[in-house]
């Protein structure tokens, strides 16, 4: 039987040598709530797991040029339960605390929600619209990407041999913004979502929206950030013709799949409707900011 | 194959195991520690029959590797009850019929339990929340929800 | 006579689909043994594996049961449960 | 004769059930928690395809596998030629069985057992199984009810011809047989109607769920002795199956029960426990095996998916004139679904003069079906419930009116042929009638939706023994697995009849070995039948305690009576002695002929029918077709409750995993006949948060035939939610759904077809 390794380095450079020295064979151990049932389904095989929970910048969340800087092994929980965050990213809260059960929850990292690659995964959606960024450190050093960079494929990313995914950074708060988060499933719980709307938005003081950002999960092989969802609000005043256009929008923009969890029909015509749901609480969340 | 010595807290009380990397904690609890109140259900995060609380947190003792215990206090069902005194939960449970045929009771407890102690007055639509994770296919949640509300409002009683 | 009523399939089988039928027996092992002497080889179709309901009271094995001349005996599929 | 409700001083209160400490505190002993030195762990590979001969196997590489100890195939269990043979209540076709638990020639389902292997530890056993080489005849497979029926389907069984047609077939046919119930004569019926509504529903298959996956240890030691520790709803049935499976004697195998956890049905089979025991048997060390969720989901039975056509007529007072139904179920690889009982209970809750019902019984390539909670008959009362409230909606009748009219009595004859005795469906639609639900007002896209539902209830054999302990409490011993509570019910029974406190009696779930044969937990028999096992038990040992009494004041036993838990001499004249307590006279019992114990063997026949009426309440959004389920209502005739806490239980649960049936769960398949979905992430059953409160309402109409009134509970309740749900959407959104599940994507399709109908 092959033995599988373990390491729980305590520092970034500790572990780009053992994920570089293991060539492809090894994989990033976070929350493990997805490697787990991977590996229990014969889907991976690691020859390594490296652990990298005690490593102190994945864990840690400090306020960052006006923003926030998060580690990449932050669990969904840890970033609910921050003073501060949730009530500066609504909409980015929600998302992560959607993502399975309260003992999901407290161990699905932010990071690896990003790094498996789902389609359909919450966070993912919620932080383009938020227009995050990630820090990812490798053999050649540290280098900075956008969110939307990162997802390729269906458990594809652009990550290189050797890289891992060390934190994000959330923006500031631009005053007269708001977003927030909608995903649909079959239950009130413990589904992956068939369709994931993300919008933060931004409107000036006679209420007309300055910018936007739209993202949508579950209706492509990866979460697309929608641009003509954005320019269907920017210029108006984000009244049911805007509203309207941006549903129409995002139902333009889907490019879903038939499976188990929803038809291609049903993810088109939701998404619009989610898009539409989802700015209009995050137009309320901006009036109020 | 070398297996890895851990050195962890369950229940209070120091305790070391050996266990190989992809060993679950669930695996090590039931296997190597004869600690059976914990179940497995689905061993993909999706019934919660194997909660356990790790430092401090409500998680699935499925999703945890043995390993990632080096260090860290576990509690489980088999720690609950102080002796032979029930803890509330456990004693409104049996007052209320909560459980039918059992197999998810060590679940729910462990994790209304971690409810209770971050939420002494929890609604009902939150008690349903936290719960949506332990799955039980005998009861129609009607008496457990009401077991962990009634057991919530004893407490703050007392 | 006790009024008897076969399932449909064993009428196709046995009786020339004569589903409802007049039994003269004190009981139910007796009226087993005249359907049979009636029917050659239906006597043992009604021995295992069906319920029985005489006066609508469903029996799983009636064998020693009484008839009354105003009885009236179901044969129906076995009753399994969950 | 039921006894006088005022009489009773146990049953109908709530103790605390006596397994309860056990289980909220971890310390039950459940199918995988039991273990036993030098024990193996077993493993079972399963095929890949739907449909496909097998050419060869190869076992050499698994047996290679440092620490693998045994392997074996279909070829190492005795071929059974004899098909069927009666053990148990029902009839069993062990040939069938015996190819279900390993495949011989075919594999018939994903997920079909071909191989097992035992090894010292779980990883080297599932290394074995990967390294087992199977190679495959792939076959055209069939999964579709109506597709298997067709003329040119793949065949399943060569040697099936479809039993109930006229004339015999000669040519194979995935339908096993036809069945067909009537009374009267529909045609005429229908003709007397003036509103006739006929409607074709299609229902999924689903599982039972239970959250504990099947898992045993055995042991067989050199003389061929063996045990079985297991969970299980029958250990007689495991006995009986185990020992017919390998050909041996049931003296030769002990079967002990572990704590079930869930059953509902699909435990009243065996999957592993003839493969531990030939693993055992083959490398002679005790054998572990524990089913994965996957391996639950894609190799155990879930309960039928189904077609069925419904036409029922109605005068416009609301009089059913004839009612009619064609229900075509699917059994799975083997013969064998419950489509009979579904033909008789769909129309059993009304009296109707002209009434048939056609059943088909047809084999697919999925997993064998097996019993789930009131087998066959939620399917039947989906379509029946929904046509009636289609035309209690075009009649403009409400639809507890429409049913009150139309509802069975006591001497109504029931739609399988034999009149009822004593039952109670009128006194639940009474209840709804008057319960607060009704009253409460429905708000924009919300809906309410009733239904009713019907289940025989069966007793059979039940044994159970009564001993009392050396200090005056007491033991009862009872055969069958404690499911949901039993056991607290079966202390409160003997209680009842001893006249002593709950607390002092302990009721115990005994081995194969330990008690009388005893038919499964399953058919809601166990409170009715064991439980009347036990009262006969109880009373034989009131009737020694009078005897030891009389012999202890040297009086005749008939001048001794024993009332509130004490001997009394029936009148002064017979003498003036001080009452004597159960531990007074357990105290002297060695003087007057020692242990005291009394035993029943019965087969209780008298099970009391039982009828529920559920009211639902939903809330549809238009936009995206999810149901969200408000308020509900669950009302029974239980006859009498002996611990109404789990009497509800059994209401409350029995209405959510009908609600899961309704609206998520489903067994989906892919083109190729490979089970989608065989976890819990996927297979959707109810969470805590999509559920209300759910109102459980006990109308006791007590059964004649057991000595305190007690119908079976446990299966009505899954029997009217699949309509109850239904019919709430239908009123909510105008749309009605004739196929379930009403998962959002079907459901939002169906409401965007009426709008754009309504647009042209």
């Amino acid at each position: 039987m092959k033995q599988i390794r373990f390491a729980a380095p305590t520092s970034v450079e500790e572990a780009v040598r053992l994920l570089v020295d293991a060539g492809g064979a090894a994989h990033v151990l976070a929350g493990g709530t997805d490697l787990l049932v991977q590996m229990r389904s014969g889907l991976r095989r690691p020859d390594l797991i490296v652990d990298v929970k005690r490593i102190p910048e994945l864990r840690a969340i400090a306020q960052e040029d006006g923003g926030w800087r998060i580690g990449a092994a932050v669990a969904g929980a840890e970033f609910n339960e921050h003073p501060d965050l949730p009530a500066v990213w609504p909409g980015v809260a929600e998302a992560f605390d959607l993502i399975g059960s309260t003992q999901i929850q407290g161990r699905a990292s932010l990071g690896g929600n990003l790094c498996n690659a789902s389609p359909a995964a919450d966070s993912v959606p919620a932080m383009m619209a938020a227009g995050a960024t990630c820090r990812i450190a490798g053999p050649g050093g540290a280098r900075e990407a956008n969110i939307e960079e990162i997802c390729t494929g269906p458990g594809q990313t652009s990550l290189a041999q050797g890289e891992f995914l060390v934190s994000f950074h959330l923006p500031a708060r631009a005053v007269g913004s708001g977003d927030a988060y909608l995903r649909f499933i079959p239950r009130t719980e413990m589904d992956i979502a068939v369709v994931g709307a993300g919008v933060n938005l931004t409107v000036d003081g006679d209420g007309q929206c300055t910018s936007a950002r739209v993202a949508l999960g579950a209706v492509a092989p990866t979460a697309l950030l929608v641009q003509e969802c954005a320019e269907a609000l920017i210029g108006t005043k984000l009244d049911d013709r805007a509203m309207g256009a941006l549903a129409a929008a995002a139902s333009a923009a889907c490019r879903p799949i038939d499976d188990k969890r929803g038809t291609v029909e049903f993810r088109t015509k939701v998404a619009g409707v989610l898009a539409r749901r989802a700015a209009a609480i995050a137009l309320e969340r901006a009036r109020s900011n | 194959m070398a297996k890895h010595h851990i050195t962890t807290t369950i229940n209070g009380e120091p305790t070391e195991f050996l266990c190989e990397s992809q060993q679950t904690l669930l695996d090590v609890l039931r296997d190597e520690l004869q600690l059976t109140g914990s179940k497995e259900g689905c061993a993909s995060g999706d019934c919660g029959a194997c909660s356990v609380m790790l430092n401090g947190r409500l998680v699935c003792s499925c999703l945890v590797l043995g390993i990632e215990a080096e260090g860290a206090s576990v509690e489980t069902i088999e720690g609950v009850a102080d002796g032979d005194r029930l803890h509330p939960l456990q004693q409104k449970f049996l007052e209320e019929a909560a459980l039918q045929c059992g197999i998810c009771t060590p679940g729910f407890i462990v994790a209304a339990k971690a409810l209770l102690e971050r939420n002494s007055n929890p609604t009902e639509t939150e008690v349903r929340y936290w719960l949506a994770g332990n799955l039980c296919r005998c009861t129609g949640y009607d008496k457990i929800v009401r077991a962990v509300l009634d057991t919530a409002a004893e407490m703050r009683g007392a | 006579m006790a009024q008897v009523v076969l399932s449909y399939e064993l009428a196709q089988q046995y009786t020339g689909g004569q589903t409802h039928l007049e039994v003269d027996a004190k009981d139910f092992r007796a009226l087993v043994k005249a359907l049979d002497g009636r029917y050659p080889g239906l006597g043992p179709e009604l021995g295992v594996g069906l319920a029985v309901a005489i006066d609508g009271e469903i029996f799983q094995e009636p064998f020693l049961e009484p008839i009354q001349p105003s009885s009236e005996v179901y044969f129906l599929p076995a009753i399994e449960g969950g | 004769m039921a006894e006088e409700a005022p009489k009773l001083r146990v049953v109908g209160t709530r103790p605390i059930r006596p397994d309860g400490v056990d289980k909220v505190t971890g310390r039950a002993t459940f199918g995988a928690d039991f273990t036993l030195p030098g024990m193996l762990f077993g493993k079972v590979s399963h095929s890949p395809y739907a449909h496909a001969r097998i050419r060869s196997i190869d076992t050499s590489r698994a047996a290679a596998v440092p620490g693998v100890k045994a392997v074996i195939t279909g070829s190492d269990l005795p071929e059974i030629t004899r098909e069927e043979a009666f053990v148990g209540e029902a009839p069993m076709n062990f040939r069938d069985l015996s190819q279900n638990v390993l495949a011989r020639d075919k594999v018939l389902y994903d997920g079909h057992a071909v191989a097992a292997v035992c090894a010292s530890s779980v990883a080297a056993a599932e290394e074995a199984i990967s390294l087992i080489d199977v190679s495959y005849e792939v076959l055209p497979h069939v999964v579709e009810v109506r597709d298997a029926m067709a003329e040119d389907a793949p065949i399943l069984h060569e040697h099936i011809r479809t039993k109930g047609v006229d004339p015999k077939p000669e040519t194979p046919s995935n339908v096993v047989s036809r069945v067909e119930f009537a009374l009267g004569d529909v045609e005429a019926g229908f003709r007397q109607a003036d509103t006739v509504v006929e409607r074709e529903f299609t229902t999924q298959a689903v599982h039972q769920g239970y959250i504990e996956p099947h898992a045993c240890v055995a042991s067989i030691s050199p003389d061929g002795m063996a045990t079985v520790w297991c969970s299980s709803q029958g250990q007689f049935m495991v006995r009986a199956y185990c020992a017919k499976l390998l050909g041996t004697e049931i003296s030769r195998i002990r079967v002990i029960p572990a704590e079930i956890g869930g059953g509902f049905g699909g435990k009243t089979v065996v999957y592993l426990e003839p493969l531990a025991l030939a693993l055992a048997k083959k490398s002679g060390r005790p054998v572990k095996m524990v089913m994965t969720r996957e391996e639950v989901f894609r190799a155990t039975g879930p309960t039928s998916s189904a077609v069925l056509r419904v036409k029922v007529g109605a005068k416009s007072s609301g009089a059913i004139t004839a009612a009619e139904m064609t229900l075509m179920y699917g059994a799975g690889a083997f013969p064998g679904s419950p489509v009979q009982l579904g033909c008789m209970t769909g129309f059993a809750p009304y009296d109707l003069e002209n009434v048939k019902a056609v059943g088909y019984d047809v084999v697919l390539n999925r997993p064998k079906a097996a019993a789930y909670r009131a087998p066959g008959a939620p399917m039947a009362a989906f379509g029946v419930e929904a046509v009636l409230d289609e035309l209690a909606e075009t009649l403009g009748i409400e639809p507890l009116e429409l049913r009150a009219k139309n509802a069975a009595k006591e001497g109504t004859k029931a739609a399988y042929g034999p009149k009822f005795r004593r039952i109670g469906y009128r006194e639940t639609l009474e209840a709804a009638k008057s319960h607060s639900h009704l009253q409460v007002p429905l708000g924009p896209n919300q809906g309410r939706g009733i239904a009713s539902g019907f289940w025989f209830n069966i007793g059979g054999q039940s044994s159970a023994a009564v001993h009392v302990n050396e200090d005056g409490t007491v033991l009862v011993v009872s055969p069958n697995p404690d499911i949901g509570g039993s056991r607290a019910s079966m202390a409160i029974m003997a209680a009842e009849v001893l006249g002593v406190e709950v607390e002092k009696v302990k009721p115990i779930v005994a081995d194969t070995a330990s008690i009388a044969y005893s038919d499964l937990t399953g058919g809601s028999r166990v409170t009715f039948a064991v439980g009347m096992a036990v009262v006969q038990a109880a009373r034989d040992v009131v009737e020694q305690l009078r005897a030891r009494a009389a012999k202890l004041w040297d009086i005749e036993p008939d001048a001794v009576v024993w009332d509130g838990g004490e001997a009394r001499p029936s009148s002064s004249n017979a003498g003036d002695f001080s009452p004597l307590s159960l531990a007074d006279i357990a105290a002297k019992a060695a003087r007057t002929g020692g242990p005291i114990s009394g035993k029943a063997n019965i087969n209780a026949s008298g099970a009391g029918p039982g009828f529920g009426t559920h009211i639902c309440d939903v809330e549809v959004d238009p936009e995206t077709g999810r149901v969200t389920v408000l308020r509900y209502t669950a009302i029974q005739d239980v006859g009498r409750a002996i611990h109404p806490s789990y009497v509800e239980g059994q209401l409350q649960g029995g209405a959510a995993q009908g609600i899961g049936w309704a609206l998520n769960e489903e067994y989906i398949y892919d083109d190729s006949g490979r089970l989608q979905n065989p976890g819990f992430l996927d297979y959707r059953v109810p969470v805590a948060s999509d559920l209300p409160m759910i109102d459980a309402v006990l109308v006791e109409v007590p059964n004649p035939t057991h000595p305190y009134g007690v119908r079976g509970v446990g299966e009505v309740p899954i029997v009217p939610p699949l309509a109850a749900v239904a019919n709430a959407v239908g009123r909510a959104t105008g749309v009605r759904c004739f196929d379930l599940p009403i998962s959002p994507p079907r459901l939002l399709h169906a409401l965007e077809e009426r709008r754009s109908e309504a647009a042209d």
